[in-house]
């Protein structure tokens, strides 16, 4: 009894650019992800400032998830499991804009993503799919 | 009887929110935006409800660390605006409107939906913004709101059919409820953006004006969109537009289209809004 | 490919755990109760599962104050004993089977189970009981066990049918998991009991019987039992017997009883117990 | 349209001596149950101990829940919104077995209910509804 599925779980890896965010994947940045909701309250946001390191070694991240947060490599930390949800709070406490945030992975600079916005977004022509290269 | 009289949904950009609270208006990056919200301003006014159920999803502030559920409802008697990395925004604490709030929880299980309630949450800018945009800055909220969180971030999520579906067990359910109540249902989130990845900033004009343009009469030829269409046409955050479905489906099949707007960009995001009355 | 091989239901009552965990397994007032389960002890040597995915209701352990889930999955790679009021029970910790919970998870959103994952919780006697009645006092747990909980307690609660139905696709989903994994599922709870009010202590041993009579193979005439009917004929804490038959559903249609087992009372509950072997 | 449900949910009153646990009357109990699960952790069963009165006011009760905590009366605080599954919690911390805990909302005494379970337990006859004295 094979049963038909809306669509196969594969595809979300064909996605150009893109790492869908999978329930599986969330437990390897389950501390990670801990560490970015302590940054909703003042109090943490103080101490994470005034000792970046201690701060983050109170939470059980990986090396290389700690070495990411410390470089704010957001598209580091995604590939390590994060989503964005969680890492905007690392941004929002270091007082950068959601948009100077999300500029850091597009592979252009604050300004060039900003004028690309203003100019009408990134168009998806071809980044639908990598398989069809549409 | 409650009834539901009016839709709204609104894209929730927190840019926009920051914006509103720092006064920056009528700024020239700002102005084009807000002008699309003068119409609803105005019209809330003569149409203002008794409670708003408000459908959006949580941007991991009150949810997806330890819990993370298909479909949520905040079940306590009120909600404070969370502090997302920034403060909490300067807005009134939301109350909820329990009895109907109960009502509907005890219903949608009837009806197979396998909801999560929520005992003690804070609410973010998916369900502030867009009561501050309606409703501008006041002292109080005018209405009580039910909010009704979706899944539309950690995979699986649910598809466009189950959202649709939602809405119209929402609708069902508003109408059992014996109290006379004027309800709104709210859908919020969207349009197309991506905020991750070398893919980040996308949007898709076409797509967006298409969902627009067949929400309120042919919302069947929006309904089969699957979880995969939405993240290659509209980005993994274009996702969201699944709860301006369920904002549709509750509003039943007669509704007039009161106000469309569309502009790109605030922030990251493409930004639509649409407002229809119900004939039923 | 993963294969659902035998599954397993049996009552969870605290004193249980509490009699194996004080060595009274033989006193008089025992005795009889553990009699009951020599077999499954037998039986399940010769019968190791690699995962079991354990459906059971949390008492106010892990759940049922802030969030109050239909159906959740526990989602932590570990899950410790809880302590309920009088220290963790002195058994294993509970490890999970990611991967499978993970494929399991995405097919029943996919299925429209609108499901709630839990990163973090304790695992409390509706769980931990019956690995013990099963596996004895033991070093570790010899399988992966994915926790799955129902909500029996707060109403609305859900409907036999759509317990039956999650039953079904959880069958479904572990088939198309690829790796080759002996699975059973356990259904926990009941049988009929009352811990409340002036109608404490209610058994209904009648309705019991018939239960297991037709679990095996006439569940047809178990699934249409309504909410109502539970706590009206097996007492408030009897409608636990829901999760029996998502154990039930899950198993297909060719099942072979291995072992029945009732008795009255353990505390304040009538114990019930069933072996099944599948023959699909 | 009215819709046909699978049962009243007013039904749910026609149980004799029983209150079911519904969603809207929990709200009433939150911070009773709050209370309850905070008996969890050793340490605070040990506060609870040392200073009943000093630990139960650290919640926000009612009134009269905190006089039914104080006074052990299960009844009540079901009738004041509770779940068994909650209040046990104290009746563990008192060292009481959940058999005891139950039998004293039962309308008899510990071993007269003891001995009602030992004789195959408390017969439905009579009590399934109200309104059919069945
Ligand atoms: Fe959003
Ligand atoms: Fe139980």
């Amino acid at each position: 009894m094979p049963r038909t599925r809306l669509y196969s779980l594969d595809e979300l890896d064909d996605i150009p650019g893109t790492k869908v965010f999978r329930a599986r994947a969330s437990r390897e940045a389950y501390h990670l992800h801990k560490f970015c909701m302590s940054l909703m309250k003042p109090e943490n946001r103080e101490a994470f400032k005034a000792d970046e390191r201690g701060y983050i070694d109170r939470y059980r991240m990986s090396d290389e998830q700690k070495a990411a947060v410390a470089a704010r490599d957001l598209s580091k930390l995604i590939e390590l499991g994060g989503n964005m949800y969680f890492l905007v709070k690392i941004a929002s406490t270091d007082g950068w804009s959601a948009q100077k945030a999300v500029s850091s992975m597009s592979g252009m600079s604050a300004e060039e993503y900003a004028q690309m916005m203003l100019d009408g977004g990134r168009s998806p022509e071809g980044l639908r799919s990598k398989r069809e290269g549409n | 009887m409650a009834r539901i009289t009016a839709g709204i949904a609104t894209s929730h950009v927190p840019a926009i929110g920051a914006a509103i609270d720092h006064g920056k208006q009528r700024d020239l990056y700002w102005a084009p935006v807000f002008q699309g919200y003068e119409f609803v301003k105005e019209w809330v006014k003569s149409n203002t409800p008794d409670v708003v159920i408000l459908i959006y999803n949580d941007h991991a502030s009150a949810l997806m660390l330890d819990i993370v559920p298909t479909f949520a409802m905040g079940f306590a008697e009120e909600f404070l605006p969370a502090d997302e990395g920034w403060g909490r925004r300067p807005v009134p604490t939301v109350y909820n409107h329990l009895d109907l709030a109960a009502h509907v929880a005890e219903q949608l299980v009837i009806d197979e939906f396998d909801i999560t309630l929520i005992n003690e949450m804070d609410v973010d800018h998916g369900l502030t913004v867009p009561l501050s945009l309606v409703f501008g800055q006041v002292e109080e909220w005018p209405c009580k709101v039910i909010p009704i969180i979706v899944n539309v971030t950690q995979f699986p999520t649910p598809s466009g059919e189950r959202c649709w579906k939602l809405g119209e067990a929402i609708r069902n359910a508003v109408k059992t409820f014996p109290e006379d109540l004027n309800v709104q249902v709210w859908g919020t989130g969207g349009m197309s953006h991506q905020l991750q990845g070398t893919r980040a900033g996308l949007i898709n004009e076409e797509f967006d004006r298409r969902f627009i343009d067949l929400l309120a009469h042919e919302p069947e030829e929006l309904i089969p969109i699957t979880r995969l269409e939405y993240l290659r046409e509209a980005g993994t955050e274009g996702i969201e537009l699944i709860m301006w479905l369920i904002m549709r489906a509750a509003l039943g099949y007669g509704v007039e289209e009161k106000k469309r707007f569309y502009r790109v960009p605030a922030s990251n995001t493409a930004v639509g809004h649409v407002v229809y009355e119900t004939k039923s």
